[in-house]
């Protein structure tokens, strides 16, 4: 190709349109979704978790059932076009009995993953970061509590405060975060002596500040993972609460109280078993993929 | 190094301290004694239980008194096992529970530090997936239920293993597998996220272009540094798996200590519950020291006993 | 001087969430035994990326070599599979990273990742390797080396810390170091003595190096030839002396102003107008068009690597034969005004 | 030396070995030995001082009372050869038979009857069923420290003749005899061994087995006792009781064939089981009922009461929820014991006080007692025991009240001794309760309502009815005693203090070829005659 003269004029080169995507600076958040949008699993545990608080919400008004009707003629009937999940000992719907029970189960879930992600991570992130006295103070006040037999609280505080689901919040509250507060301790004192920590503080910032934008967003994996397997012990947890006489009563139940009755009854009546563990084991493996989803998307390390 | 290990192990026995003082006041907190029956006992009866176990000492003596035995090692008596020291039924019953929980924590440490590797190193392929998968449902198919599963399948279905009992190392088998999946997908987990830190740092990148083999970079370079977390919940877990799951245990009749535990409680066998507690927190208090010693011997970057460079 | 490496042909994609980036373009070079060749460009462009394809350790994914063959003396590297690179890695080829700190691994001690070389490349036993370790500390003039040997990263300062990677690199006598912004992390005298260290072993063992920076500055004081990348792709090639003094590419030339001078004090900084490339959105013709003072109507079109004198090669319309400013270039370069 | 590799084999190795293992030593049942599911660990074996059922079982095999209880209920003669009564029914008089040998061989003496007692009267071994002895002469007053224990109405005359006199008439005492308070003890061992019950080798016994091995919170091995005086009828070589509380490990254990005889095990697995011929339902001397705390309103009302135990569904309960062919609680004593005249059944005689699911009446009486249709009624909760099958009755009791009546009851559910704590201290409206007889005979269940009675968790106080008992109590006139406690009973029900919901039954997990277990009303499984058909 032979270029002709006028080619070779002077002229201002037009910028071209830059593309979007980058140009307007993707922020962290919009990363961080967009990462998480690309995990199928993630997303698939998303939705389900979203599909289930859904039905725990207005399933019960569509199931023309309530938690508590009994018909005892109809009691250990197997699934049905009448009852899809068939009924319990009762005769009373299994379904709608479940889809009370999420709402039970996930709201304990919620409020053991907020403790978790609040006490635990700040009381571990503050012994972590300050160390030495102040660390092994408080961690020995985590040996403490975790030394101390949670049945015994738990049977006084059930004298005292009585069934309920916020006493069990209560009780959940007390121990539930231990193991984060322990976990986050372990992590901060692995990587508050890298550079980029002393950097910030030569820089001046608060260690609030230090811990709240480096040390934590850098245990962000632990973090996770604790949480999303907090909640299933939460919701076993709970149903052993509920053994004591701390939890929901009767006629009320929450997933873990169904799958223990149901557990009883496993060689004669199979499906009552299926479904409580069906939706609480569908439910754990979202969470899971959710927790992990999010933990390689807001790790700010993975970003690149 | 020295001093902090001593300044340890006192704050170890002041913690003990604690938690027996606390366990002590709450369990005489909760209503019901340990010769509440459903039958109520004539007056005359009470008195002379009461008598013969001190319960109708003051409460401060009673506190004061187990102490000073228990300073000895003796932790008394059991209240509802006639004849029966607390020691001797720890010394029965500690060994059982923690040969199943070695086994399981043996499995979950053989099986989640792998399965985490190759998730992190397969990360969002299928390897990591079902990895992860299957491991997740150690965590989402609770114990109990786990436990009725494999009996059911196992025991009755497939008769190859005993359904319940302490007899011999069939026995061992299932209720291991039962309390085994929880920590593996925990330490699964751990494993996996901490990899996929570490494989991202730029000493990997190093260890590649030095020409290491995938596996020496996996295990010498990789491997420690994600550890961290997986040792942090090593240590508690350790205590509570050698302590014994009442669960498990009651599911398949195994006499182990952490039947012993919660029956104790059920049943306000006092001494029995302070020495199971002593025994459970001193084993805690000591692992976790154990823990921040591991921290220390895995990172060379921490340091336990600071407290001037800050 | 025979040729050592040869890249023909290469380009690298990174797949991302947002899109595939093109992040080396058809990029080829080679580097002669014994001889030190500078990659320059600003981040992003694309060195790093050529440096670690080389190696072999790009990660993939999102990385992935498109296109292209190196051959190291007569095998293509790009050939070979994972198991036989690793014979080359650290044996043949080493790598020394930017920052020292992170490059390092914190939780094994320096002995142990220096005798790790001679593990790996020379099969010896953990002691043997050792002994091998404390000599190569003391061939990068580490003081006291047995006592490193025990220490970790992070009880070395950072100069010590590029001397141990320095030394591990050089461990197994290697034909080819590829230094990548070796001294970047470092301050000033520090880079001068790294620096140094890396020119006497060119000097006493012939080891060829291939150095990357951003800073003409120290590739001016080690290299004897000169690659200017950007984009993805090169866009001058020469040996270091004529690009100095006869820079023909306006890039190339913008970077050269960039640099301080104490010689022109008073007209301050001089920076290249506008922003680096969007790798997602490469304009279609001369990459560098939208920020070229001297952008001409032909520019759309892509320009080719052409000749400019003895080795030297620019990637731009103004070196065209058809172009008015050709004899300018070859007399000067863009410094005569 | 590859790691991997290693490691891998070694996971290998292991799984496989032990799933190898397993699969190898699955324990079964050994020949000619049976294998008992027999609860909890046992808190003691000195018969002296046990009080649970898991104990009663252990001890019914290794010790043998003056008397042992039939098929029928009835007692009859063990240790105790024969015996003579006094006209008034105050001194008994036995004479034990000369073969009766304890299984060191040594013969049983009246001495060892003797010292048993006293020694379990005894205020420092502080036993909690002394209360059982009360009945023996000054028994109360030795244990309250009163009299020294010469005062004590036990007297061994010579080796083989025991002398007994009683406190008041006992018309039941010769089937208390055969309650384990009363079995003796090896008088040599016990006195110079603390530990003696703690220990296979020192545990001493006079019954068909001897235990030879306890592995505790695992199993307890016995072998036979060939020093029994009736050995000739003890076809089993051993017996082995499996410890444990769990009813699922109980059925998985059945099933596997771990286990041949079980008495725990999950109510919703009874049609089943019932259906495979492996499940018998035996009578059980005991009644399941809703106490009302009469202090509390609106339950302070007997009509309201009344109203909420005539609107239970006892008949469906049974048949839907408790499912172990219970009979239907219309009164308080249940069925199974004498009454005057030996042959009629006390229940049969007393008939019905109630009328099952009679909703009409229920919901007039709720209209009479000011709440019509429930209108206006205080709150009501009813508090149980954490058990799948409390909860259950409750459950339904609850829809059945709500359904009925109108009323809507709230359920709290309690850890079993802060349950016992409210329910003893009142701290309650309606608990669920359930009162198992220690011996055969109506007063066990009659002298619980008495005002001062420990066990009166009704706080039901009405000097009427304890005039009743009292007569009951002081005559040994079976024609009176029976006659004032069916008196009083009609008082419990026209002052409606509990809503009776149905009679125990005991259900008995055992496979169809094992023969002659005696499962006594008391709850007592014996295995002296046991055999397994070929």
């Amino acid at each position: 190709m032979k270029p002709t003269p006028t080619a070779f004029h002077s002229t201002p080169f037009p910028q071209e349109p830059l593309s979007t995507s980058l140009a307007t600076g993707t922020s962290y958040w919009q990363d961080a979704w967009r990462r998480l949008r690309n995990n199928k699993l993630a997303l698939a545990g998303l939705i389900f978790i979203l599909l289930i608080t859904l039905a725990a919400i207005a399933g019960p008004y569509f199931s023309g059932y309530s938690y508590a009707d009994q018909d005892l003629p109809e009691a250990n009937q197997p699934p049905s076009s009448v009852h899809w999940f068939g009924t319990d000992n009762l005769g009373r719907d299994l379904l709608t009995r479940v889809l009370y029970g999420a709402r039970i189960s996930l709201s304990i879930g919620v409020a053991a993953s907020f403790i978790n992600l609040t006490v635990g991570v700040l009381y571990g992130g503050i012994a972590g970061y300050a160390g030495g006295r102040i660390d092994n103070i408080m961690m020995r006040i985590v040996d403490i509590l975790y030394g101390i037999p949670l049945l015994l609280y738990i049977i006084l505080l059930m004298v005292v405060l009585g069934p309920g689901l916020l006493n069990i919040f209560l009780a959940l509250g007390l121990v539930y975060w231990l193991g984060m507060a322990r976990i986050v301790r372990g992590q901060i004192l692995a990587i508050k002596k890298q550079e980029y920590v002393l950097a910030a503080r030569l820089t001046g910032a608060s260690p609030a500040r230090i811990l709240m934008r480096h040390l934590i967003p850098n245990s962000i994996g632990p973090i996770l993972i604790t949480t999303t397997l907090a909640i299933p012990e939460a919701i076993f947890t709970e149903a052993f609460l509920s053994f004591i006489g701390l939890g929901v009563s009767a006629p009320m139940a929450s997933w873990g109280v169904l799958a223990s009755e149901g557990v009883v009854s496993l060689r004669s009546y199979p499906f009552q078993l299926l479904y409580p563990a069906l939706a609480i084991s569908i439910t754990m493996l979202s969470f899971n993929f959710l927790g992990d989803g999010l933990r390689d998307s807001l790790d700010p390390r993975m970003r690149k | 190094m020295i001093h902090y290990l001593i300044n340890r192990l006192a704050s170890m026995l002041l913690v003990l301290f604690v938690i027996v003082t606390a366990t002590f006041l709450l369990m005489h907190a909760i209503p019901g004694g340990p010769f509440t029956t459903e039958k109520n006992l004539p007056e005359a009866i009470q008195k002379n239980m009461e008598e013969r176990y001190h319960l109708n000492d003051p409460l401060w003596k009673q506190y004061a008194d187990y102490l000073a035995h228990a300073a000895t090692g003796d932790l008394g008596p059991s209240f509802k096992y006639e004849n029966r020291s607390v020691n001797d039924l720890i010394r029965e019953s500690f060994p059982v529970s923690a040969e199943l929980g070695a086994i399981a924590i043996f499995w979950a440490v053989c099986l989640g530090i792998p399965a985490g590797i190759i998730a992190a190193v397969y990360h969002n392929r299928w390897p990591d997936y079902i990895a992860m998968f299957l491991t997740t449902i150690g965590i989402s198919v609770p114990g109990f239920i786990l436990a009725a599963l494999l009996i059911f399948v196992f025991a009755l279905q497939l008769d190859w293993l005993p359904a319940a009992l302490w007899e011999g190392p069939s026995s061992t088998v299932l209720p291991a597998l039962a309390l085994t999946g929880l920590p593996t997908a925990f330490i699964a987990r751990l494993t996996r996220s901490g990899m996929m830190e570490v494989l991202n740092q730029d000493y990997i990148r190093t260890a590649r272009a030095k020409g290491l083999s995938q596996y020496t970079i996996l295990t010498r370079h990789a491997l420690k540094n994600a550890l961290i977390p997986v040792v942090t919940y090593l240590g508690p877990l350790i205590a509570g798996i050698l302590t014994g799951s009442f669960v498990i245990e009651t599911i398949f009749a195994i006499p182990g200590l952490g039947r012993h535990f919660v029956t104790s409680i059920y049943n306000r066998d006092y001494t029995v519950i302070l020495g199971i507690t002593i025994f459970y927190s001193a084993l805690l208090v000591t692992l976790n020291l154990l823990v921040d010693i591991a921290y220390v011997l895995l990172d060379p970057r921490i340091k336990l006993s600071e407290g001037k460079d800050d | 001087m025979p040729v050592l490496l040869e890249v023909r042909d290469l380009s690298v994609t990174f797949h991302t969430y947002a899109g595939t980036v093109l992040a080396v373009n058809n990029v080829n070079f080679s580097i002669n035994q014994g001889e030190t060749l500078g990659i320059v460009g600003e981040s992003g462009c694309g060195k790093s990326a050529t440096a670690q394809a080389i190696m072999g350790i790009l990660p993939q994914p999102p990385a992935e070599v498109i296109n292209g063959h190196i051959y190291l003396n007569t095998t293509e590297l790009t050939a070979l599979s994972e198991k036989e690179l690793q014979q080359i890695r650290g044996k043949k080829i080493s790598m020394i990273f930017q920052d020292p700190m992170t490059a390092l691994n914190p939780v094994l001690t320096i002995g142990l990742q220096i005798a790790e070389m001679f593990m790996q490349h020379q099969h010896l036993a953990h002691q043997d390797a050792l002994r091998l370790a404390e000599k190569a500390l003391q061939s990068v003039d580490i003081p006291a080396p047995k006592a490193r040997l025990e220490q970790y990263p992070h009880q070395l300062s950072g100069g010590m810390r590029q001397r141990v990677m320095i030394a591990m690199a050089l461990a197994c006598q290697p034909q080819l170091i590829i230094a990548d912004e070796p001294t970047t992390a470092l301050d000033v005298t520090i880079q001068a003595q790294i620096i140094d260290l890396l020119r006497s072993k060119n000097q006493n063992s012939g080891t060829s190096i291939i150095l990357i920076s951003h800073d003409l500055g120290v590739i001016a004081s080690l290299c004897q030839r000169v690659l200017i990348m950007y984009a993805g792709e090169i866009i001058e090639s020469a040996q270091a002396i004529d690009l100095y003094h006869k820079p023909a590419h306006p890039y190339t030339y913008g970077l050269l102003q960039s640099v301080p001078r104490p010689d022109r004090k008073n007209q301050g900084l001089l920076s290249i107008a506008g922003q680096p490339p969007n790798l997602f959105s490469i304009p279609s013709g001369c990459s560098f068009g939208p920020r070229c003072p001297y952008a001409m109507e032909i520019c759309r079109q892509k320009p080719a690597l052409l000749p400019i004198g003895e080795q030297h090669f620019t990637r731009c319309w103004l070196a065209h034969p058809g172009s008015p400013n050709r004899q300018k270039l070859l007399q000067g370069g863009l410094l005569i005004k | 030396m590859n790691w991997k590799n290693f490691l891998f084999s070694i996971l290998l190795i292991l799984i496989s070995g032990s799933l190898l293992a397993g699969c190898l030593t699955a324990q079964k049942s050994a020949k000619n030995v049976l294998r008992y599911s027999a609860g909890a660990e046992p808190q003691t074996l000195d018969p002296r001082k046990s009080t649970g059922l898991p104990e009663a079982n252990i001890e019914a095999q290794i010790f043998e009372g003056l008397t042992t209880i039939g098929p029928n209920g009835q007692p009859l003669p063990a240790v105790a050869e024969h015996w003579t009564t006094s006209a008034d029914g105050l001194h008994y008089k036995f004479f034990l038979r000369k073969n009766a040998r304890w299984s060191n061989g040594d013969p049983v003496t009246a001495k060892d009857f003797e010292y048993a007692w006293k020694s379990a009267l005894n205020p420092r071994l502080a036993s909690e069923y002394a209360y059982q002895l009360y009945y023996l002469k000054n028994g109360e007053a030795y244990n309250k420290g009163l009299v020294d224990e010469t005062q004590v109405g036990a007297k061994a005359i010579d080796a083989h003749t025991l002398e007994v006199n009683l406190e008041q008439p006992t018309a039941y005492f010769l089937s208390l005899l055969a309650f384990h308070t009363y079995y003796p003890v090896h008088l040599q061992t016990v006195q110079s061994n603390d530990l003696w019950a703690t220990e296979p080798k020192t545990l001493i016994g006079n019954g068909p087995f001897k235990i030879t091995n306890w592995i505790h919170n695992s199993k307890i091995e016995f072998t036979r006792n060939d020093f029994y005086w009736d050995i000739d009828k003890v076809k089993m070589k051993g017996l082995e009781f499996i410890l444990t509380e769990s009813s699922t490990a109980e059925l998985a254990m059945f099933e596997n064939r771990q286990v041949d005889v079980g008495e725990n095990i999950p109510v919703s697995e009874y049609p089943r089981l019932l259906n495979t011929g492996v499940l018998k339902i035996n009578p059980f001397l005991g009644t399941y009922f809703f106490c009302f705390n009469t202090t509390k309103p609106p339950l302070d009302n007997p009509k309201v009461r009344k109203a909420l135990s005539l609107a239970i569904n006892r008949e469906a309960l049974i048949q839907h929820v408790t499912k172990g062919a219970q009979k239907p609680a219309l009164a308080w004593v249940p069925y199974g014991l004498a009454d005057a005249v030996e042959t009629a059944d006390f229940r049969l005689v007393g008939g019905n006080y109630l009328q099952d699911n009679d909703i009409h009446t229920a919901r007039r009486l709720l209209a009479e007692a000011g709440y019509p249709e429930g209108r206006g009624l205080p709150p009501i909760a009813l508090l149980y025991n954490t058990n799948e099958m409390h909860k259950s009755i409750a459950e339904a009791v609850q829809e059945m009240w709500r359904k009925n009546l109108g009323i809507s009851v709230s359920l709290t559910n309690q850890e079993w001794k802060v349950f016992l704590n409210s329910r003893h201290k009142g701290d309650y409206q309606i608990a669920r309760h359930g009162w198992i007889g220690d011996y055969a005979d109506p007063m066990t269940f009659i002298d619980m309502f008495m005002s001062d009675s420990g066990n009166n968790d009704a706080q039901y106080k009405n000097p009427e009815y304890d005039r009743l008992v009292k007569a009951a109590k002081w005559s040994s006139d079976p024609g009176v005693r029976m006659q004032a406690m069916h008196a009083a009973e009609q008082m419990l029900f026209d002052d409606a203090i509990l809503a009776p919901v149905y009679f125990y039954t005991r259900p008995l997990l055992i496979r169809p070829t094992i023969k002659g277990v005696l499962h006594s009303v008391l709850g007592i499984i014996y295995f002296k005659e046991t055999y397994i058909e070929q």
